[in-house]
């Protein structure tokens, strides 16, 4: 009961999904059923359930800043957490308020202008970790290494040496890093697949959880 | 540019200087930044899903439509509310047993789809004749197949097997190299606009205090 | 040897504040620099460069605003080197969000030369469905486009006197962001067998030069930096190299900073293999 | 290709057929250009494949297209819901094309009228004639008729059915074989083996594991696969004592993970030890995320990272601000694009596959491991099937690509 049906419901709505696929008019010829409403209707679904299971997560993050603001040195950074959650909630409140005033502000000088430099903090990154990994410690490094500096180098003015480079480049392009990214998409389509059927047939159940 | 949006703009250039704060050292701006944004984007994340998909999806067709067919992902979305009771917590799993199921079934099709069928059809598209198109896509099939076979689980990487496979790990590094090497001119050209904005609002400063 | 061991276990802070030189500084003083040309952004230019007056050049302006910041640079140098030379200008936009920007750019950039409406270029608008127009192009420009932009019939239109389809233009540039590409080679050029040549974002260029070996186009502009090339081509720096001269300046720094990590890799282990043997 | 082509070509309607409406202006001289003859053998056929709301209508090439006076530029398809009904304009392809897809699958409702839509057994009469260079109208063909019908089965993706049965078949024999107390050899993977390392160092330096499930949902097979290595680390963390920090940022996905841990601490024996506040909701957008679980990193100074799951753009930054707090890191991901950094700033990655593998690397069950065999015969016949797949198409003979390409 706990368990047991859980897994059944995996198992058909799985099957269900898989098959409606196949099925362009009518599932599985039964009449009034469309496939294609099916397919809608099941996916909204798991929209439903996505949204309605936000509180859980508000609840997980203002269960856990409340119970900071009894800590000294985490008091003020929690209140500032609150209050900025408080302040978004009251004024997006009605929908026509989230396109103006206070909402809109602070969607535009807070949220965007932060998202934005931690998106970029990459442009350091990527420097720093190339630093520490292209480094011709093996042979698989090696390759690693000298096939981004070729890359890299493309930038770089060489005069006929930059010709020879770009050919390269296009090469390395088209050729291997082509193979490699085909390979590494049928390898993940055929781990993606077997972990889902065995999802579906009860072989992989440890997200289902026990008593 | 008016006070009041010369202030806004201040701001964000504030938090933008608290986010790179951080490459230095962890420190209480970055620590305000990043308080202050996990509470912004709940506040605004939470208000977007309650008026773009809550209120259409859920509220909007149970209350106007008459779509009572919705009652049952209701229910279920409620049901996950469960989990903050430890006694009734397993109810939860009915939710999770439809969100997961529904999900494993459109990803076998879909995986094999977009992963397998339409990789395979590109890779043996070109008929394999002694010109560059030819050679490079004979090339991309010695590629492919060989990280093919990197990837086995079942056979130990010796003798024909381990060469094979050592190629194909050489082409996946030199696929991960392109990648790494590809990708370093748009995090450079994120940084770049970071920069641009604070020079600009550096300059809309001079220009307000009549610089 | 001991400066090499502390190149090994560099303060990772010194890379960060190297890259952000490395970007402040041009955003302060702004400088160009040189870029090395790659053949297939040159096939363009010298596609345009050896146009005659006569037969117009055609190009599809295919991206969204969203793109703007790695394809503006591209048509603007175009446009420029076109019209700059006296070479005439087909202009159409497969993008939704498009005619908008392209009216922008072709008006400003033709007053700029001081380029006449009509005579030297001509915008013809937006449809729905590229593929589908361009196939409708191959019969004739007037199906799809029977007035221009502007609602002027075709036919009123000097330069498009004796101008019926692609078999009349010198060749298409297709700058744009996504799958409208594949169109033109694939209905465009695989059908009326025009020259084609596409400028692309940078992403996505990797995966279209396949088609330069399989000869179905001719020249790629890739992201900015093709945008740069044909710049420096034309001698006319703009956006591209702006771009670029950041690009490159971030990219040295790297590129050294790798250099230097190995440098100092190999004299460490060097040194460090002596030491092993003499125990 | 072709039906491709045809597929788009359906689509044309509002913008051409503009076009079209002007009559032919008889030239100054009075001698009207000649019009071109119609085209011929109209027939309508059932579109396939689809729910019922379409007709494919062919007919042969005008004699005068790209021959005789050679003057053909378009074809305009009319139709009408009988034969001596109002024929309306449908649509124009280019000359040379001897096809148009005609459906309408948007039902009318009370607020929407749609006169076009084409429902499911609803017969409609269709001539077309050709238009001239100098937009000089040929006569109409004669009349054809179809009627749209409901498909059962979508043969074109028929292949794709017969692939996933196939891949399930083996997958059930290489399990019961398993089962049966077949031993099987799987290789070894340096990113499992060093997950044992990673634990016992955290036990050692008495420090945290930080364990990522990246941005996915509940629903994406690399999560709920990140779910399977988490139940695996927190089973043995919690022998050893060790504590698991999980920051998520789904709540269905908070749900899932809680659920994961506390049952790995009761297997373990030891559900005292399960702490529901160590796995907990940070907030749901990427960058705000990010920055807090970087938060976390350079405070917390976790012995082990792991990443597993679904990754984006944040892959470098954690994986970077996981190395300044000098952690241990082993990650795996199913982004290709995301996997050259995780191989470049992580000490241990798992690239794709291997991803979905490691649960049962880990498990080291019989019937898990007898999964990787049917994932590796199927892996065979890929190849085999590319390499027969070239040699046929160099030869002439697309069939194996044709099985491949699945037209939707």
């Amino acid at each position: 009961m706990k368990r047991e049906i859980p897994l059944m419901i995996v198992m058909v709505t799985g099957i269900i999904m898989f098959l409606q696929y196949f099925f362009p008019g009518r599932f599985l010829f039964i009449p009034f059923i469309s496939s294609e409403k099916l397919f809608e209707f099941l996916n909204d679904w798991v929209m439903v359930i996505g949204i309605l299971s936000l509180p859980l997560g508000i609840w997980s993050l203002l269960k856990a800043n409340v119970n900071k603001l009894k800590a000294a040195d985490e008091r003020f950074y929690s209140a500032i957490l609150l209050m900025g959650f408080l302040v978004m909630v009251i004024s997006g409140w009605m929908p026509e308020w989230r396109t103006k005033g206070v909402h809109l502000a602070i969607f535009q000088s807070v949220l965007i202008p932060i998202q934005s430099t931690i998106f970029s903090l990459l442009a350091f990154f990527v420097a720093s970790a190339a630093y520490r990994a292209f480094r011709a410690r093996s042979v698989l490094a090696t390759i690693l290494l000298l096939t981004a500096f070729i890359i890299m180098m493309r930038f770089i003015p060489m005069g006929p040496i930059s010709d020879i480079n770009n050919w390269l480049v296009e090469k390395i392009l088209m050729v291997p890093n082509m193979a490699a990214k085909r390979a590494i998409a049928m390898g993940i389509a055929l781990g993606a697949t077997a972990t889902a059927i065995k999802i579906i047939l009860g072989i992989e159940r440890t997200y289902m959880g026990r008593d | 540019m008016t006070g009041g949006q010369l202030l806004l703009n201040g701001l964000a250039a504030f938090l933008t200087l608290c986010i790179f704060s951080f490459l230095y050292r962890d420190n209480p701006f970055y620590k305000f930044a990043e308080r202050l944004v996990a509470g912004v984007a709940t506040g605004y994340w939470t208000m977007l899903l309650f008026h773009t998909n809550f209120v259409p999806v859920v509220w909007n067709r149970l209350a106007h439509d008459g779509r009572y067919e919705y009652i049952i992902p209701t229910m279920l979305g409620l049901m996950m509310w469960t989990r903050f009771s430890k006694k009734w917590s397993w109810v939860s799993r009915y939710s999770i047993a439809f969100y997961i199921g529904i999900s494993s079934g459109i990803t076998i099709t879909l995986s094999l789809y977009a992963s397998l069928f339409r990789q395979l059809e590109a890779t043996i598209n070109q008929p394999l004749t002694f010109d560059a198109a030819g050679i490079s896509s004979f090339l991309i099939i010695v590629g492919v197949l060989s990280a093919l076979v990197y990837f086995f689980f079942s056979a130990a990487h010796k003798g024909s097997m381990g060469v094979i496979s050592r190629i194909g790990i050489y082409v996946i590094m030199i696929g991960f190299g392109a990648g790494f090497g590809m990708t370093v001119m748009g995090r450079i050209a994120l940084l770049v606009q970071r920069v641009i904005f604070l020079r600009g609002y550096v300059n809309s400063l001079t220009a307000f205090f009549g610089g | 040897m001991r400066f090499l061991e502390q190149m090994m276990k560099i303060d990772r802070r010194w890379i960060y504040l190297a890259i952000g030189l490395a970007v402040i500084i041009p955003a302060i003083i702004p400088f160009t620099v040189p870029v090395p040309v790659s053949k297939e952004v040159k096939n363009v230019h010298d596609f345009v460069e050896n146009t005659d007056s006569n037969n117009p050049l055609f190009l599809a302006m295919d991206y969204d605003p969203s793109s703007m910041a790695e394809l503006n640079p591209m048509a603007e140098a175009i446009l420029k080197h076109a019209f700059s030379e006296d070479r005439k200008v087909i202009i159409v936009t497969l993008a939704q969000f498009g005619p908008g920007m392209v009216e922008e750019i072709t008006t400003r950039i033709g007053k700029e030369y001081n380029r006449q409406y009509g005579v030297d270029y001509a915008f013809l608008g937006y449809r729905p469905y590229p593929a589908i127009t361009i196939m409708l192009m191959g019969t004739d420009f007037r199906v799809p486009f029977p007035q221009d932009y502007y609602g002027t019939p075709l036919d009123s239109l000097p330069i498009m006197q004796g101008v019926k389809n692609f078999n009349n233009v010198r060749g298409v540039i297709d700058l744009t962001a996504g799958n409208t590409a594949d169109m033109w080679i694939v209905y465009g050029n695989g059908r009326f067998n025009f020259p084609l040549a596409i400028g692309i974002t940078g992403v996505m260029a990797a995966d279209y030069y396949q088609y330069l070996q399989s000869d179905q186009i001719f020249g790629i502009i890739p992201g900015v930096k093709g945008a740069a090339e044909y710049e420096q081509m034309i001698g006319k720096p703009g956006q591209g190299k702006e771009q670029v001269s950041y690009q490159l300046v971030a990219h040295s720094v790297i590129i050294l900073f790798i250099v230097m990590s190995n440098v100092a890799y190999f004299a460490t282990r060097r040194q460090k293999k002596t030491i092993g043997g003499a125990q | 290709m072709t039906k491709k082509l045809i597929m788009l070509l359906c689509l044309v309607i509002i913008s051409s057929s503009l076009a079209i409406g002007q009559e032919a202006i008889p030239d100054s001289a009075g001698l009207a250009p000649p019009a071109p003859a119609p085209p011929t053998n109209v027939r309508v056929v059932d579109r396939p494949n689809d729910a019922g709301h379409g007709l494919i209508v062919k007919w042969d090439l005008s004699p005068d297209d790209s021959a005789g006076l050679n003057n053909v530029a378009i074809y305009e398809v009319f139709r009408a819901g009988s034969p001596d009904g109002e024929f309306i304009s449908r649509g124009v392809v280019p000359r040379g094309i001897t096809e148009y897809v005609d459906f309408d699958e948007t039902e009318p409702n009370s607020e929407h009228p749609n006169p076009n839509f084409m429902p499911v057994n609803s017969t409609w009469f269709y001539k077309i004639l050709a238009i001239s260079d100098n937009q000089v109208r040929s006569e109409f063909s004669s009349v054809a008729s179809g009627t749209t019908i409901e498909n059962w089965i979508h043969t074109g993706k028929i292949p794709i059915g017969v692939a996933a049965i196939t891949f399930t078949v083996f997958l059930i024999i290489f399990i019961s074989s398993a089962r049966k107390g077949k031993k099987m050899y799987v290789r070894p993977l340096a990113g499992i083996n060093a997950v044992d390392d990673a634990i016992g160092r955290a036990t050692e330096m008495g420090k945290p594991i930080l364990y990522i499930l990246g941005l996915g949902t509940a629903g994406d097979i690399a999560t709920i696969a990140g779910f399977t290595i988490l139940s695996r680390v927190a089973k043995r963390t919690a022998e050893y004592q060790t504590k698991v920090i999980v920051p998520v940022q789904d709540p269905v996905v908070l749900a899932v993970a809680q659920e994961t841990v506390r049952t790995a601490y009761l297997e373990a024996g030891r559900p005292d030890q399960y702490n529901p506040e160590n796995v907990f909701f940070v907030t749901s957008m990427q960058f705000p995320y990010v920055a807090a679980v970087n938060g976390i990193m350079l405070r917390e100074h976790p012995a082990t990272n792991f990443y597993m799951g679904v990754f984006y753009a944040e892959s470098l930054i954690l994986a970077e601000t996981g190395n300044i707090a000098g952690s241990i890191q082993i990650s795996g991901t199913d982004q290709v694009a995301q996997l050259p950094f995780f191989v470049a700033a992580t000490d241990y990655t798992l690239i794709g596959e291997e991803l979905y593998a490691a649960s049962a690397y880990l498990s080291q069950e019989p019937v898990q491991l007898g999964t990787l065999k049917a994932q590796d015969y199927t892996k065979a016949i890929v190849m085999a099937f590319i390499i027969l797949g070239a040699i046929a198409i160099t030869a002439g003979w697309p069939f194996l690509r044709n099985l491949v390409t699945i037209n939707l």
